[in-house]
């Protein structure tokens, strides 16, 4: 057989299996983060969520919990992406990880005066 | 007493030393300028630099008994440093957003295309296909995987190709923004995405580097080595109880090694092997690999955008090529650019983080698809 | 290109994965779910559990040619790992509690007497006798000095033991109270003992080190090497003029040593040499070596306290064991909870670090006499 | 010889050794600290030990000087015990030695007001 | 059972003992001593001394199997630790001074007329010439190379002049100031020296290693290994852009090297080799090696105090014999003994960096031009 | 040959080698330094150095700049000579390098008030 359409097999044969391989780690990734529910955010939602103390954050205009919580981690990681400049993949660690703080600004929202903290922090 | 036999001796230096050797030194020099003057991934360019001069002034990696040929030796035939890094590396890697958000895993498939297809043009222009696959994995944009590949397939191209793909790893924030503007309307780059993930448990987080191991040494075993050391460290990092290993890994372990690699990578760039007009090849099949990778990832970007109809910013398929953390925050940036409240940074370091275990699976299985073609 | 080779080739993973390699893996995960959720000696559950893992992956380190396999010539054939962790430990322990009170030292031979009764009871089970003093060194309670012997005796067995050696080690705060209250009266526990140490001169601590290693290599030549590494650690730190070696061996050389122990030794536990009766015959006896170790330096213990008229709180006898320091501060706080005023914790590190050197001994002498015996 | 009587040689003369070698270490360490004198324990000896100035530790009740330094060296060693859950062997270091501990406890309490200082602390 | 056997193995210990032994023993407690007390090089003595110790009681450098035996394989035989060690000393050296200043430089090279002087009285006492040679190279006042330049030419000498080296760096003190106050009129020692450094931009200082190796390399290829890993310290320490590197050259990788070298050189010194009238020979020649480099150093001083119409203070020659820092800083504190107001550190430590740059060229070329005459 | 011999030649053709490597390592050094100016000196000369501001330091005594320069270099010099003892080359490291003192102390002089700057520290 000719290199070319070796190359060719392996070319169709790999690409192949690297989707299947990362349809695989997909469907690991669904059902272990479905299966292992996190305790905090069960916590959490149990938590009575101090709606009164609230005010700046006006219910009425639709935004979900969800969606707070999403404009918050924004402000964060633009801090992060404004702060940090496209360095070598060795200085990742030292920045703290974007999740991390989204998910910290996540707890914020939760903590009431989400977004008067964030500013003033 | 041999007089000539002496000055044979005193002169060695100069008389063995030529013409391509002061132009290889001239390599090795504008390595270091781009790692000092440009920040180009200095913590390899200096020392692959550094290696490229020794192994013009009398210390090539394939001389027996200096110092460089016992860093090749111990480290670079036995692949025990390019998977110690990625201990290293993955200890320093976060999968939360990666696992919040499982569907940006596709995105890391379509960024290793390049890897392929530049095996296919290689074999055409009529590199022999363990050469041409060795270039095609310039495209994995990774480093220890590129490393790793191609000491098996085609050792004697290691120092092109270990320059060629770390080079472009530091290069991406000059490659890619065309690309991107290129490949993509204005009105998709500032398509927001709700960022509502899915709570990832810390269960979760430990559970899965083993379980990624266990899934991928099966599929892909030839990938098993790297995916193993790499979820390694990334357990190490998330059980939170080694605290002392997880430090170890990302310091001592990643630093010493980093250096020696360098040196030893750098010490195989001699002459004779580097100044071939197959070395230019390499840099420009390489390069190509890279600009494919960023096309199939934005092509898979718009379709993902098509097929959720428009929930999806395409600008992240161009960080699944793996290139972790840079790629991933040169996409946010992008859409950032845009629009100033667009903040897409999580779901580009999810699909960055995919891109980085696509590119194990990818070079994994070219090795394994190679080696049993060539048997 | 033929393509059942390259299928061969490609379903390799799943061809050479079988019923045993899962349930290891199962094994794998259970020791790395005592590292991080009970946090049972994790800095080495953890790395043996993932080495188990990926032993049983296609990776494991009788296989020539990859990190797993590297690591074991390197670490654990040459003994340098167990030798190197030494080098660390000895840069922890504290050897004045024991100066002052040269008198614990009986303690620390009594704690040893579980490693020749199980190997006795493991040859008249039918082990034979290599097999049976590998089984009797876990109760060296001591990580090093069980590999060091079993590497030596019965490498075949490594893996168990290992793992024996520092479960049973992390297990200690389980298994000894309710062996200490069934062996001492509550009278004897709330013996109350002064604490008069004689003056230790820092001249004594540093010769300390060097004495011991000069007597015990020339007792028991067999553990030299583990006393010696042993004593170079605690002369670093005595020494008190190389903070930066005392550092370094008790930070990079025991950090990067130990994951990569850990590792190796991990990597030993293929489902064809660990699923096993044998096995749990290893395991088996190898808590019973404990047991009898803690019971027979109680009993010492209280013979002291006999001869000496009530003057020693048997409870000290427990920490003889070594098993440095878990043992100690369980037999000072077993006190403290009979007594709130109850302070033994001096003597109790005393007794645990004489421990310490007795383990070393002992297994040097076992290696000596079985060899001896087999030669 | 069967195995067994073999192992029971072995026993013998294994714990016989380590005995052995255990009392030579005993001997050994004993005129090693007889033989090398503290001296900062020496020194202090000669030192007025300040009587006047330790009302609050009564000499009257019999304790010795040595009683009273083990007196606040448990009460050290106590904090210790209580401060540090069993952990594994490399967590040792980080902890202060439970000996330099009670050495400085050894030393307040010659600074006169012993007790009131370890109280205060 | 064989009992004789078993005995034999029990007694190994004593009957491989001789009063050889003790008197090594007795060595390596004094250079304990040395370290301990006296802080002389602690960092090699100690690590030289305990090495000695076990080398003493069965666990000598050439015994395979052991600890000792793998590091000497691993560390001395490749060079790999000497030239380890100097990645550290470089990346802890500012040239900077001598860059201001680089007429100083030619006082490095007054200073190893040692060598070479001591290599014609050792040969004519009837050394042979690689011993005497090795001899010699004690007057590089320079550890790595001393070893280096050794284990190649006399590795039966190794423990020694590896001793001697690091003894008489740290005796610095002691042997120059009556040899300085003798050799230097006080005019002379009060001769002011003006410091107008010429500037020297950070370009400079991140091309002089580069520099440095490429040169040396050519001239003296017997040098190379030696200069590179220098100069590669130094540049990992200058570029500024990989501290990561910069910092593992100056901890992990000369903190765990020095330890291991220290280990592996004392574990030569057994009995049978150390103990010959030869020794004293050795430490004797080295001494002078030492004198005759402060008295050549010196001299240099006072012709280009002469030639330069006293505007050099002949002090710093004594510092040209390398042993950096130590040297450098001595000569100014004599200088501002004899005067509080006379500043020459800047200079002294011009001289001293010179001084180990031609201690290295030097030692390179005695290996070239010894190699050439025994062929 | 007779070794003496040999040695002899060695003396000669290795001392002689070791002053040619050196003397072109002393080019080399000049011409580096010439060729690449060092620009923080450059720009600060073109800065006006506010002489008014500098009462205290007298230039009618003939003091030039540079020599005002060395004199704080080696007060500093002083400074760490006094505090570090003669230590072995691996301590080297921690104490800042003289040279970068010196540099630090230029910096001082051409900023107006030094010698007050240099006390007051
Ligand atoms: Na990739
Ligand atoms: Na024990
Ligand atoms: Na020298």
């Amino acid at each position: 057989m000719q290199p070319i359409i070796s190359a060719l097999w392996i070319t169709l044969i790999g690409m192949g299996l690297v989707f299947i391989a990362i349809l695989l780690l997909w469907g690991m990734m669904a059902l272990l983060v479905k299966l292992t529910p996190d305790k905090a955010e069960a916590e959490s939602a149990n938590q009575p969520e101090l709606p009164a103390a609230q005010p700046s954050i006006p219910e009425a205009d639709g935004l979900t919990q969800r969606k707070r919580r999403a404009a918050v981690a924004a402000v964060i990681a633009a801090r992060i992406l404004q702060s940090t400049p496209p360095a070598s993949g060795m200085q990742a660690q030292p920045a703290p990880s974007p999740w991390q703080s989204s998910q910290r600004a996540a707890s914020l929202t939760l903590a009431a005066s989400a977004t008067r903290k964030a500013n003033r922090k | 007493m041999d007089f000539s036999l002496l000055y044979q001796e005193l002169t060695r230096g100069f008389s063995q030393f030529g013409w391509g050797n002061a132009l290889m030194i001239a390599v090795g020099l504008l390595l270091i300028y781009l790692a000092v003057a440009k920040e180009y991934e200095p913590v390899l360019l200096l020392p692959i630099g550094f290696g490229c001069i020794l192994a013009n002034l009398g210390m090539p990696a394939n001389q027996p008994g200096g110092l460089m040929n016992w860093l090749y030796k111990v480290g670079i035939e036995t692949e025990v440093f390019p998977l110690l890094i990625f201990v290293g590396v993955g200890a320093m890697i976060d999968f939360r957003p990666l696992l919040a958000m499982p569907e940006m895993v596709l995105l890391g498939a379509a960024g290793q295309f390049g890897i392929y297809a530049v095996l296919v043009l290689a074999t055409l222009i009529g590199y022999p296909i363990s050469q041409a696959a060795s270039i095609g994995v310039i495209g994995a944009i990774d480093g220890p995987t590129a490393i790793f590949v191609a000491s098996k397939l085609a050792p004697e191209m290691l120092g092109p190709i270990a320059v060629a793909a770390y080079s472009y790893m530091s290069l991406i924030p000059i490659i890619q923004p065309p690309i991107m503007r290129l490949m993509t309307t204005r009105k998709e780059r500032l398509i927001r995405m709700e960022y509502a993930p899915k709570p990832v448990s810390r269960l979760a987080v430990v559970l899965f580097p083993i379980l990624v191991t266990v899934v991928i040494s099966l599929i892909a075993p030839a990938a098993a080595p790297l995916i193993a050391t790499l979820m390694l460290g990334n357990l190490l990092r998330e059980s939170g109880v080694v605290d002392r290993l997880s430090k170890a890994a990302q310091n001592e372990i990643i630093n010493v090694t980093t250096l020696f690699l360098g040196l030893a990578i750098g010490a195989t760039m001699t002459a004779d092997t580097f100044l071939r007009w197959q070395t230019l090849g390499i840099l420009a099949l390489g390069l190509l690999a890279f600009v494919l990778d960023t096309v199939a990832g934005l092509l898979f970007g718009k379709l993902m955008s098509f097929v959720t109809r428009g929930k999806i910013n395409p600008l992240i398929g161009a960080c699944g090529i793996s290139a972790f953390p840079m790629a991933g925050r040169l996409s946010a940036r992008m859409a950032l650019d845009e629009d100033f409240e667009n903040f897409i940074l999580m779901h580009a370091m999810g699909s960055n983080t995919a891109g980085q275990l696509a590119s194990v699976v990818a070079g994994g299985l070219l090795l394994a698809l190679v080696s049993g073609v060539l048997h």
